[in-house]
């Protein structure tokens, strides 16, 4: 495995079967989850990530264990790539008390302290002064550690979006901003919400180093992401990278998409990281179609077990239902 | 059922232990052995029916309605209840 | 193998769906993620798929019908076995939302008719803060006794006792008789005295007394009780009681309560047994049904009650509710007593000493027992004349004891 | 043995409070608008930003949300902030961090992350501020499970709250009565921290009993005095905790006196009073002589001029009233 720590990244084979592989096992997961949510195992949202894997997995390859990640609702395939087992997460989805919030957080609210997984964040742009908070921790305490925050470009539309970016760069915090830009916020295209569609150019705004890098390319969005995370953890202050990618289902599970038409989808689809990804490994001879369904197959006996795991989950007690509002169970 | 109290003082003190029983707001007075119990303790014709159940089942004393206005003192009570204990 | 596609949920709130088109014909191939029908829901018309590889099968849903979500809607050929996770077997169902664990079960507030209600049912329910309900209660205290002197006429607690209005400063044992656990002497005196000075002021009283031999009865409970260990043994004034109550079946007008001047027949006859309480003060706790009761029950009431009143471990509700009153001194007493009505009720009956005196039988003069059984009732409710057959009565009925 | 007691105001024991905690501990530092050059906009921080420097006194930009959400993933990160919003009025736009973030995060993620955040706010009225710059808005934050609320009232409890407020391992919001910050007293330097829960009997009485908080203490004990005056014992009950609520100091009290006034500078409907009012009912229904008084603000934005102002808030004879009312005088 390459150190997250190397601003440079060296591609063998690998590594590169290794970036599938995580796109892959969210693409499965996800797929799976859309089939229970219409069977009502999951209930309430759900925000499916399909499409937009490559950058979840190519950022994470940049962080290291001390880091921390901080995401939206949309963070299925952040929460995977960052290393939270299938099992707890499908439990949580499940809403089980096995799961990784005890059942309590759902789809949206994942969180994982072991890995400094900072959760799942449902109010549009409330993550980001909290990753302020966390960078500014670490930099008041002198570690060298990089606060990685996933958000969409719906999140630029708010208040919070503006003041989190003047705080980063006013104290020179070391966020890594990974603004994930599907162009559509919900059901309102990128130009009908934002004078500036080039979300990175607003960051430019603060003094920010930014830039745009193809969310459809697994391997650029690692290379940009090394490059900026090991400025950050250099203290050299923020960094920001609008990633342009697609979401190809819809917003949340009951959406009927009249947003946007079909032939845009399909147009996005052909460029899919996944399909992309996988045709270049068959093309340079990395993986032939014997590994790919290897891959395949491991994934698909960690999904089964996952939800054979939830399904065994259990509910949590009614008479739990107050503990851990405060810490210590209230007199 | 052959008594413990044999001696006449143990007699007394357990009729005076039962009167207790029977009437609690007694217990902080002090009774005097040759008291009149119906005069100086006030006692009514109920208290007095308990007071004898309670000697009828500690002390196995059936005492008859008759003899009742023999029990006048805690003294006399402790004699009557060894005359019919001795035999 | 045959399969169902069932009606997917897909959201929230959706509970149903109306199918408007199959986009696959019977038969048609189905790759994982084809479309196989749109469906209409709140949100719009929504394309649903399909997870498996399959071949469309029978339609069991009509275009145009609405139908829950899981509904079976077509039969599919699925190519080997799917992972079973299939919506047939749902895993056991979220436990029911019941209460939460700190959400005060708010039982239904009691009904509270209007005041408008209770004034036409005639009724009147006092306006009374909890406080001055409970210390009445505490204390025996009838409520409709006393003048409320708060808002709008309401009893307030300075109106049930004066001593309870300023707050317990210190007990006022320092004058009083050592207050003894339960009952507290002061304010029995207090509440004694307001009811007594009541009754004297409103009720008018009228008098009788009723000689009565007492001979036979003696003889018979002497003799009953000669057999009996003295725990079984009867007093002489459970007998004036069971007489009493007895007769108050034929005497109704005697057994009841005085409601701001109108007459309220009692539901049953429930005999209050004035009771000296040592060191002042008399309480009259209720025997409940005593007309119902045999000799050894009412004995056994009676010896129950006096032992509480003793350890001063009544229970306030058995102060408040006789619908007469029995009174008799015992031995020590006096040849007759005129006892003073307890509010609300409407009678009380006195026993004097039973005592050794000359008496005419059969035109001989000769010893006999003999006792002085009076009357005092409310002549608003009842007449000398009906009080003293009820009084003859009572006579009569101890004459023949085995009946009682 | 404390040193000899000094004059000193509430808002130096305020002050004394924040510079004795970074003293202490390297992970506390305050943040907010103005606190670091400027001192504080009410002159609490005044002298802090020389003393520990900018890092640790830290001025933010007009950001409530922004640096209040800092403070809250400071504290997730492993600091212990002391987050100042200048006033309860400019904490709306920081509603969002406090209740979805602050409060929840911890029982959302099953128990795994803490918020050990403080957060001081101005609050009340008084200062002819009008409207938008004089809200009482503590029942607002009162309601919240998840975090605890606090009014000191006093000098030593303005001085002694802070600390355990920073050591407990929950969000705690800390509200300062605008009209106290100038209140002198005598405090000893070296006092110590006091407990953040818990009511306190600041004059016992028998008769009636009046239960309040923050900056309306003072105005509660002055109607006490002149109750006293006209022969009527009346008790004083200073909440001090907000969340949760002393019930057992209120129903020990109302049990003795039979009576209740709850004087509250919040809006009549859905204020602390209300919450306290139903308390009592509900578990000292069978002491009570009479309804459950309360004197709130009149239910309208509160007005600039002085004279609608007062007549607006809470005061002595309103106070007065409502007792006697609850005495059946």
């Amino acid at each position: 495995m390459t150190d997250p720590a190397d601003t440079k990244l060296h591609l063998n084979r690998d590594h590169a079967l290794h970036l599938l592989r995580e796109m892959l096992r969210i693409r499965r997961f996800e797929e799976r989850c859309a089939e229970l949510y219409t069977e009502e195992k999951i209930r309430g949202f759900l925000h499916l990530y399909i499409g937009e894997e490559a950058i979840a997995v190519g950022v994470m390859q940049c962080l290291t264990p001390e880091d921390a990640v901080i995401a939206t609702y949309r963070e299925h395939g952040h929460a995977l790539a960052r290393g939270m087992p299938m099992t707890t997460m499908m439990a949580e989805m499940y809403g089980k008390q096995e799961g990784c919030s005890r059942g309590r957080g759902g789809s949206m609210h994942l969180f994982y302290a072991s890995t400094r997984f900072y959760g799942g964040n449902a109010i549009v742009g409330g993550l980001l002064p909290l990753a302020i908070g966390l960078a500014l921790a670490d930099k008041m305490q002198g570690r060298p550690r990089v606060t990685a925050c996933f958000f969409g470009e719906g999140a630029a539309a708010e208040g919070e979006f503006h003041e989190s970016l003047n705080l980063a760069a006013l104290w020179q915090l070391p966020v890594l901003f990974v603004c994930e830009n599907n162009l559509y916020a919900m059901g309102t295209a990128l130009e009908r919400s934002e004078s500036e569609t080039h979300i990175f150019r607003k960051a430019q705004g603060y003094r920010i180093e930014s830039e745009s890098v193809d969310g459809m390319d697994v391997i650029a969005i690692e290379v940009a992401a090394r490059r900026a995370a090991a400025a950050v953890r250099a203290g050299a202050g923020p960094r920001f990278l609008e990633c342009l990618t697609y979401r190809f289902r819809a917003h949340s599970m009951f959406d009927a998409q009249l947003y946007r038409d079909k032939a845009e989808v399909e147009a996005w689809k052909e460029k899919g990281p996944v399909l992309r990804f996988g045709h270049w490994l068959e093309e340079t001879g990395m993986l032939d179609a014997a590994g790919r369904a290897r891959i395949e197959a491991g994934i698909e006996e960690e999904l089964t077990a996952a939800i054979a795991f939830a399904e065994s989950g259990t509910w949590e007690p009614v008479e739990d239902l107050t503990r851990d509002v405060y810490t210590e169970p209230r007199a | 059922m052959t008594p413990t109290e044999t001696t006449r003082e143990q007699l007394r003190d357990a009729a005076l232990e039962e009167l207790i029983n029977v009437a609690p707001d007694l217990a902080e007075e002090t009774i005097p052995p040759n008291a009149d119990l119906r005069e100086t303790l006030d006692l009514d014709s109920m208290d007095l029916v308990n007071w004898i159940a309670a000697l009828h089942r500690r002390l196995g004393v059936d005492i008859p309605e008759l003899d009742y206005p023999r029990l006048r003192t805690l003294d006399a009570t402790a004699d009557y209840l060894a005359a019919r204990l001795g035999g | 193998m045959t399969a169902v596609y069932r009606m997917p949920s897909l959201g929230a709130d959706m509970e149903a769906g109306t199918l408007i088109e199959w986009v696959k014909r019977p038969g048609e191939r189905l790759a994982k993620g084809d479309v196989i029908a749109v469906v209409e829901t709140q949100k719009g018309a929504i394309e649903v798929e399909v997870f498996h590889d399959a071949v469309m099968g029978r339609p069991l849903v009509q275009v145009g019908e609405t139908v829950p979500v899981g509904t079976p809607m077509a039969e599919l050929e699925i190519e080997g076995a799917p992972p079973k996770t299939g919506a047939a077997q749902t895993g056991e169902a979220a436990p029911e939302p019941r209460e939460t664990a700190q959400a005060a079960t708010a039982e239904r507030p009691p009904a509270t008719e209007s005041r408008a209600e209770r004034a036409a049912s005639g009724e009147s329910r006092h306006r009374a803060s909890p406080a001055a309900r409970r210390e009445a209660e505490r204390r025996g205290l009838a409520l409709d006794d006393l003048k409320g002197t708060g808002p709008d006429g309401a009893i307030v607690l300075r109106d049930v006792s004066p001593a309870a209005g300023k707050a317990e400063r210190g007990a006022t044992a320092a004058e009083g008789p050592a207050p003894r656990r339960g009952l507290d002497l002061a304010a029995m005196r207090e509440a004694i005295a307001a009811a007594m000075a009541r009754s004297k002021r409103e009720i008018p009283h009228y008098y009788l007394s009723q000689t009565v031999d007492l001979t036979p009865a003696g003889d018979w409970l002497a003799r009953r009780n000669a057999e009996l260990p003295p725990e079984q043994r009867v007093l002489m004034g459970v007998l004036f009681i069971k007489a009493v109550a007895l007769t108050l079946r034929d005497f109704p007008e005697l057994n009841g309560f005085d409601r701001g001047g109108r007459f309220e027949p009692a539901a049953g006859i429930h005999v209050g047994s004035a009771t000296a309480v040592r060191g002042g003060g008399l309480v009259a706790p209720a025997i409940h049904d005593a007309d119902q009761l045999s000799l050894d029950a009412l004995m056994d009431r009676l010896r129950d009650l006096v032992a509480r009143v003793r350890a001063g471990t009544l229970r306030s509700s058995e102060l408040s509710d006789p619908s007469i009153t029995v009174s008799s001194l015992g031995e020590r007493g006096v040849d007759r007593l005129y006892g003073i009505i307890y509010p609300p009720q409407v009678a009380i009956v006195g026993f004097g000493t039973p005592r050794p005196r000359p008496w005419v039988l059969d035109d001989q003069v000769v010893p006999r027992t003999l006792v002085t059984a009076t009357l005092s009732a409310d002549h608003r409710h009842s007449d000398g004349h009906r009080g003293a057959l009820f009084l003859a009565q009572v006579g009569q009925r101890l004459q023949e004891p085995e009946t009682l | 043995m404390s040193a000899e007691p000094i004059e000193t105001t509430y808002r130096e024991a305020v002050r004394e409070a924040i510079r004795d905690a970074i003293q202490r501990d390297p992970r506390v530092f305050l943040m907010g608008e103005d606190v670091g050059r400027y001192g504080g906009c009410y002159a609490v921080s005044k002298g802090l930003y020389d003393e520990f420097g900018p890092e640790r006194i830290r001025d933010t930009p007009l950001s409530e949300s922004g640096f209040t959400g800092a403070g809250i993933g400071a504290a997730m990160g492993g600091m212990r902030p002391i987050v100042e919003i200048m006033t309860v009025n400019f904490s709306l736009l920081a509603l969002d961090q406090i209740v979805n973030n602050a409060a929840t995060i911890r029982h959302m993620s099953g128990g795994q992350l803490n918020v050990p955040v403080v957060i001081r706010m101005a609050c009340g009225a008084g200062r002819q501020l009008a409207a938008q710059h004089s809200h009482s808005l503590e029942s607002w934050y009162a309601s919240i499970p998840g975090i605890k609320v606090v009014a000191p009232a006093t000098l030593e409890d303005a001085r002694g709250m802070l600390w355990t407020a920073l050591e407990d391992p929950d969000p705690v919001l800390i509200f300062e009565h605008v009209m106290l910050y100038n209140r002198t007293g005598r405090l000893s330097p070296d006092t110590g921290p006091v407990p953040i829960e818990g009511a306190a009997v600041r004059r016992a009485g028998d008769d009636l009993t009046l239960i309040t908080y923050g900056g309306s203490l003072y105005k509660t004990l002055e109607a006490a005095e002149t109750l006293a005056a006209e022969g009527v014992s009346a008790e004083v009950i200073d909440l001090r905790s907000l969340r949760p609520l002393d019930d057992a100091a209120i129903m020990a009290s109302v049990g003795k006196t039979h009576r209740a006034v709850i004087v509250d500078e919040g809006w009549r409907t859905g204020s602390l009073a209300a919450e306290v009012s139903a308390r009592i009912m509900e578990q000292a229904f069978w002491d009570l002589d009479a309804p459950v008084g309360r004197v709130c603000s009149a239910e309208v934005p509160i007005p600039y001029p002085k004279h609608l102002e007062d007549a607006a808030l809470p005061q002595v004879p309103a106070i007065l009233a409502a007792a006697k009312a609850a005495l059946g005088r």
